[in-house]
């Protein structure tokens, strides 16, 4: 595919966008678009597949193949579509309620199996589409349109569950600080295998300013360094070491006042398709159809 | 000394033992005997949903029972001749099965007190008279096949007195003159890894097929003569084995790989064991975390251009639901197999049952249109699934297809098939180029819209839930065009090309017997008896449920009354009533058991 | 000087304009005004399924039309008189309804090349003389409420613009003749936070009154006069607040603990919301991770004996059905909603439809009996959850209750019940001790077995998902049995009592229109007219779909034709000719709308 | 409740039990019966839970009320009855299929929440019930009837999991260590919130000999202790610090030759029945519903 010249044009289907003006999603989209030429794969090659939600109707505005499928199945879907087409990149575009209330399931258990999609989890920390009911994000106490007196629930914090699933890549940037969102979208597109990347994004209608502590200062994105001590936190960053992490993915800004941006955990490990087609590489292919349906004990008559 | 030979037509056998006795095995082997020797036989095992119920216990009994004839048969047969029974539980559950002067084989030295008590005897009925009405055959089966291997070295007691099934098996080969040397070979192989347990078990096998000849107990030998089938090459098959087979075959057929999603259920699971053996032909098997995830991933699958398929049964189908409806709406191809079991809810999973049909075609939310279709017998479901496969392929839609416990486990003769006789079928995926592509431009012939799978340059698209602009495929919420795609779903499906109805007419019959799926072989066998009996009554079994052949109408119509039978309290019935305005009425029985042939006749003659 | 008053009858007004634009705010203080001059009045908002869709696109118009006038009405009116439409978005999707020679106010400032590149207008409308048809208002609606903001301090650009949908509802308030208190009241608690916003929306809705007074534009001022409805206190209502405070009344005439367990979902999440404030009614709501577990956490409420419900809609509704399949089995009670929306799939989120009908009878694997009954007005929605939670509780069942995206939305005139009056709903929960407890001996009456919850002493008992022995609960796989409790669940709910089917007959009258659900005022207006153009026919509006009460065969034999009007391709319509084989002939439109009095009016007469 | 006295066998339905001889299930059957007098509760007050598999059959073979409802789904009807019965005893008894496959989304729900359910998870490391396929607690590599090739996925680690859901209080047991399941149950039982318990459990038809190196040699079997390294790990054990939590979680007895069973983490916070009450008391009781529909503008007519 040397010879491959796409730009971020190239990426931008026909479609309309239509999430509301000042959305987080745009800046996410315009990342993404920018940045998939370099991958340097043609886009007949690309699929992006997503649930419901607002961050779900991202696959609409990409000039790639795509999938707008149901609430909280996408990752169900992209395991099909990865496994049996191990020639595709395949991207997983969700939302917080997509990715972890009602399809929590389906992404715990892609990220164990290793499968090589590219997770992509808008968090707004909100239901954006069904107009502003909390979500397993959202903080204690949050006042939303389902919880008057604040919600009772604690949250997920995303990355913890990932990395207690057993994921092999795991990410997080922030939908206005390109460059550091580039870099992520760099090293997970890297990463053969499963790669969950949760981004921080600013829903300015039902949730606005969830994110400003970094969004407004910029000096405040503190990113992580392999090998290197986290802030002051004293805990060397060391991407192989799951206990690591995991402390790493503890730390909030509220408590600690800073907050990790970048990959948490990034190790090589055989993914799922390709564990599946050694299986079908040693089974001698072109099995012989008759001979199975006249295997086993049988007689002739007449 | 031979003993006399008494020539019989058919014989109905049931084994019955504790889950822990090896009766499947048992029956397993005493069918392919039979199948060797040629007869045209059914079976059908029948055991707990429980793994292992404590030995003894009557939960815990597991049956297997075989019919073989010397002319065609269609079903395991309604009542045994034969009963045998490994110990007191399996008397009791099925002796009221046992016609009056059926003969009863018993091992005695099952019948201790505890034993009896599990079973809930007051008193042993070896002793109490209560089996006067049968040919009693009581066999001290434990102690004779333990005694015979004593001097087997190298193995324990425990594993002598676990042989005992095979005793019994040499016996009743004995007694109905089976070949042996299938069953001395299979069990050299099964047991290839411990020699000791091998020698054992073919001990025990071949001391019982010689207590028949010696014992007192038995004064003669039974022959059955062998039937007379469509010459060929036969092989038995179960319907699981069948269906599995066939969605290989359509994927050779289709040339598209074969991708199954599955989560394990009862009594489906089986389908993807098997298929999971198929690499060889390129199938991919996935068990997924549940049923939700199983038919998003075949359905992922197929947008990539696979043959995406799934399985499952009762309550694992319903999850699905909710994705096949996003099938319907994306209109891709995807096969949903549903192995019905007794419901409601979890039911009773290891029983058949017809009570899913209407799920099927309405379990989902908005107007969801899809083809189903159903297997009737065993061997018939490796053709029901390349048909399904063919309309899901032909037609870009979901289709489902409906098997059922009995069918899934029962096994029946089955014709070889010549691979190279089957039609293939035709897929040819949207190419290159061409200007503006269109997903939801439809083939004036099928209605099918493209198949544009990802990797085909310039066909990039995007398809979704949201309701679709006819041929552009945007979203759309315009309502003239929700109508028109509402439509169009509803012809594209109405409009599949299905066989006109065959009916089994009698000249004279003003009755019609409408059936559909696994009730074929019952049905069929009451229709026969009530010919027997000299009374007129046709019969047509139904493949499709959805679309209608074009021609049911006027069949039903022909006739002055239609009787439904169905496992379920009314399904097909409330289809054809709604559809046809005819007051067919129905035969309708939900006890987890097939269908007897003879409760057929009964309600053929009822209306008659 | 005053200008002269027109008198009318009736009007039709729709608000229409960008979903920024608060046209869903506006229509809604109109309708509120409206309410106090006691006009009756129905109102139907239309609002993109996007929350906010590009600014000035076609697909981020949002609508609110309302229907007032001085006699009783029964739907939002079929088109509008007039059209307020704040850009040329908002004409482009609005105008073809708009009857010839009704009259358009239009905003002027919109009307910018953008807007109207955006609209797909070639041409202005405002000079290319397509508008002549209509009485034109053009109005500088936003430099009106700009220029007249500017001395309001404290107020941004943006803020006075954002008010122009003030000084528009000033306008119409003055041009019909509306109390304005309760608006100026309104704004006022609205934006007591921000004083100088409170300042600025009056400033603008004042002006937009008085421009109405002195501008030339208007030469006539109307007036639509009090309704004669039954006297008594009246506000107006929603469907889903009606149906969220029929729930609480239930849990209060049953004294039973109300636990809600839902996952947000457009049109039922409103429900959730009203209900989540109602802590004080002891209402306990609880957010699942999705519907499988709102339904599930219902069902174990109920298990501990409180009232549990769980609400949703389209594949919602679909995710349930496994667990409503174990709550049909377990016989306990459960309530569950659905909101009927367009599909299928995600289809058209916010459009009504009627086409979950067969889903929620038939959506479970086995034989699962399920009673279902809708809602008819928004109103009505209050007694038809009373009467689900009625019938869950009496008879211990999960029971369907049928809304819809219309009646959700849709507002009419509520007349306020006396609680003191409503029946109450006796429930008793079995007691201690007396000796073996049967968890399934049923209730000779209702077939209702007893109510057990955790914590009776002497009462522990295990229930499950199996098939269970009649009387004793025990897991039983005994055919017969299961056969009998196959018939007992079935006859349980076939027995409930419901009310014998009422019919607004006509003298002579030989169709009978039968409707169901949501579309009851368009059907009912539909068939007044008819009768207003001499012609007679009867209607039968069915609440309860299981059990159909007893007399329906009779009442449909009763009549040479009927036609079944729904929002689906036949559903009820399949019902009805399957169980009394009448040819009843369907009228089906799936637009995402609902029915217009005149598309029914037109069918029939067809059939006359 | 002072005077209540009962025995193991109050605990004992008239149900007979179906399991194999020899399974794992017996085990622990009897060790909770003989437990449950401890608790001083009343039977009426004791609820078992359960979904579907071999496991799940437990509530049939307790005297106490119970529910075998559907596969997957006894969290989320254990959430509702807790939550709207605080004074019951709730525990939910599940497999690893049923609590990691199919249930896995309403495990890390309920963990999350911090609902009142004791949830002991009878790990088999295969699907009992459906005649041995593997589960995702199997080995990658196991030959099971679905993976006649071996299974190619990686297994989940259900005490991370666990950990990385926000779990209050994670143990493990073995089936046959009497007394030290019952300790984790003493905790379990006195944690009020979610309890996670992981139960190691032969299944000798299936998946016979899993956990042979500590059912076999006791000695094997090495404790978690508060505040002490374990074993030669140098890990200083904290119940109360995730991290630690995590690190011991991933400790192997094929990698480490070592495997903790006992307490992994147990925090006291507020449970959601507690959180949900709060709210209900902080609104006035007795609402008026003559005064809700009466509220709004309203208006007389005649
Ligand atoms: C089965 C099902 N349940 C519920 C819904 C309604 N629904 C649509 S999106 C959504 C949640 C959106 O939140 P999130 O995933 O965080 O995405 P966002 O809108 O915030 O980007 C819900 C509950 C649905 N469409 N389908
Ligand atoms: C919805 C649904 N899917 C699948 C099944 C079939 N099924 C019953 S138990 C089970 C898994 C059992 O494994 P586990 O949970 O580990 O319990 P075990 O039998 O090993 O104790 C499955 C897949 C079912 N009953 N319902
Ligand atoms: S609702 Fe929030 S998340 Fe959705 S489009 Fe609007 S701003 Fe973005
Ligand atoms: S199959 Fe395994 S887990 Fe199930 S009862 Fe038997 S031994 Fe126990
Ligand atoms: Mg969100
Ligand atoms: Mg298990």
């Amino acid at each position: 595919m040397s010879e491959l010249k796409l730009s971020m044009k190239d990426f931008k289907s026909d479609q309309e966008v239509r999430w509301c003006p000042g959305c987080g999603d745009y800046a996410i989209l315009a990342a993404v678009q920018s940045f998939m030429p370099e991958l340097g794969i043609a886009r007949e090659n690309i699929v992006f597949i997503s649930g419901i939600g607002c961050a779900a109707r991202f696959p609409y505005y990409m000039q790639t193949y795509g999938m707008h499928s149901i609430h909280g199945r996408a990752p169900a879907i992209a395991t099909g579509l990865a496994v049996s087409r191990p020639d595709l990149s395949v991207w997983v575009v969700t939302g917080d309620g997509d990715a972890l209330s009602i399809g929590g399931n389906h992404l715990i258990h892609a990220l164990r199996r290793n499968v090589n999609v590219k997770i992509l989890l808008f968090n707004n920390r909100i239901y954006g589409l069904t107009k502003g009911q909390y979500s397993p994000t959202s903080g204690q106490g949050k006042v939303t349109g389902s919880t008057p007196v604040g919600s009772v629930d604690y949250p997920f914090n995303p990355l913890a569950l990932a990395l207690g699933a057993g994921a092999t890549f795991v990410a997080r940037a922030l939908d206005v600080d390109k460059p550091g969102l580039t870099d992520v979208l760099r090293r997970a597109a890297a990463h053969r295998g499963a790669a969950l990347v949760e981004v921080f994004q600013n829903c300015n209608i039902y949730n606005d300013g969830e994110f400003d502590y970094i969004r407004e200062q910029k000096d405040a994105r503190t990113y992580l360094e392999q090998g290197q001590p986290f802030a002051a936190t004293g805990i060397v960053h060391d991407e192989a070491d799951f206990a690591t992490a995991f402390a790493l993915a503890q730390l909030t800004w509220e408590k600690d006042g800073v907050l990790p941006l970048g990959v948490f955990r990034d190790v090589d490990r055989a993914s799922y398709d390709q564990l599946v087609q050694t299986q079908l590489d040693d089974a001698a292919a072109g099995g012989d159809l008759q001979a199975l349906v006249s295997s086993g004990d049988t007689w002739s008559i007449g | 000394m031979a003993k006399p030979v008494e020539q019989l037509e058919s014989v109905v056998i049931r084994f019955a033992g504790d889950s822990g006795d090896g009766m499947q095995l048992t029956g397993g082997r005493f069918t392919s005997e039979t199948a060797l020797s040629g007869n045209d036989l059914a079976t059908f095992p029948d055991f707990p949903a429980e793994i292992r119920a404590p030995a003894g216990s009557l939960p815990g009994v597991s049956g297997f029972q075989l019919h073989f004839a010397d002319h065609d048969i269609l079903t395991p047969g309604d009542r045994p001749d034969v009963l045998v029974a490994m110990n007191p539980a399996a008397l009791k559950t099925n002796l009221r099965d046992l016609a009056k002067g059926g003969s009863l084989i018993l091992d005695t030295d099952a019948f201790s007190d505890r034993n009896l008590k599990k079973a809930g005897y007051e008193s042993n009925p070896l002793e109490d008279g209560s089996l006067a009405d049968y040919q009693l055959h009581a066999v001290p089966l434990t102690s004779l096949t333990v005694g015979a291997l004593k001097d087997v070295d190298g193995v324990t007691p425990r594993e002598a007195e676990r042989a005992k099934n095979m005793f019994a098996l040499g016996l009743m080969s004995w007694l109905y003159g089976r070949e042996t040397e299938s069953t001395t070979s299979f069990i050299e192989k099964k047991f290839a890894k411990r020699p000791e347990i091998a020698a054992a078990n073919l001990k025990a096998f071949n001391t019982g097929y010689h207590f028949g000849e010696t014992s007192e107990a038995f004064v003669v030998q039974y022959e059955v003569k062998p039937a007379t089938l469509p010459p060929g090459r036969y092989r038995q098959i179960t319907g699981n084995t069948a269906l599995s087979w066939g969605l290989v075959a359509a994927s050779k057929l289709s040339g598209l790989d074969l991708f199954l999603g599955a989560y394990p259920i009862t009594p489906a699971s089986s389908i993807l064991e098997e298929l999971a053996k198929h690499k060889a032909f390129g199938v991919r098997t996935f068990q997924a975390e549940d049923e939700i995830a199983a038919v998003g991933a075949a359905l992922g699958a197929s947008f990539g251009g696979a043959l995406g398929i799934t399985t499952s049964a009762g309550p694992g189908i319903v999850l699905k639901s909710e994705t096949v409806g996003l099938a319907v709406t994306l209109e891709l191809p995807l096969v949903i197999v549903d192995v019905q079991r007794a419901g409601p809810s979890t039911g009773m999973p290891t029983k058949p049952e017809q009570a899913d049909l209407l799920l099927v075609l309405h379990g989902r939310n908005g107007e969801s249109p899809v083809p189903v279709l159903a297997a009737s017998t065993p061997g018939d479901c490796f053709y029901a699934a390349i048909e399904a496969a063919r309309v899901a392929l032909t037609y870009r839609t979901p289709v489902y297809l409906l098997s059922d416990a009995y069918l899934a486990n029962g096994t029946e003769p089955w014709l070889i098939p010549r691979i190279a006789d089957l039609e293939p079928i035709q897929v040819e995926f949207a190419r290159d180029g061409d200007g503006a592509f269109l997903p939801y431009r439809r083939d004036p012939e099928t209605l099918a819209r493209p198949w544009a799978i990802p990797g085909t340059h310039g066909l990039e698209h995007r398809i979704g839930g949201l309701e679709k602009a006819n041929e552009t495929g945007n979203v759309s919420y315009d309502p003239e065009n929700h109508d028109l795609m509402t439509q169009l779903r509803a012809q594209k499906v109405a409009g599949i090309s299905v066989p006109a109805q065959l009916v089994d007419h009698q000249e004279g019959a003003d009755v019609l017997v409408l059936s559909w799926g696994g009730t074929y072989g019952p049905v069929q066998a009451g229709v026969r008896r009530v010919r027997k009996a000299g009374r007129k009554v046709a019969h047509a079994h139904l493949r499709w449920l959805s679309p209608f052949p074009a021609n049911l109408g006027d069949v039903l119509r022909s006739y002055d009354r239609v009787l439904v039978p169905e496992l379920n309290s009314g399904q097909l019935l409330q289809l054809v009533r709604a559809r046809y305005l005819v007051d067919a009425v129905g035969y309708n029985r939900v006890t987890g058991k097939p269908f007897r042939a003879g409760e057929i006749a009964d309600a053929v003659e009822a209306v008659l």
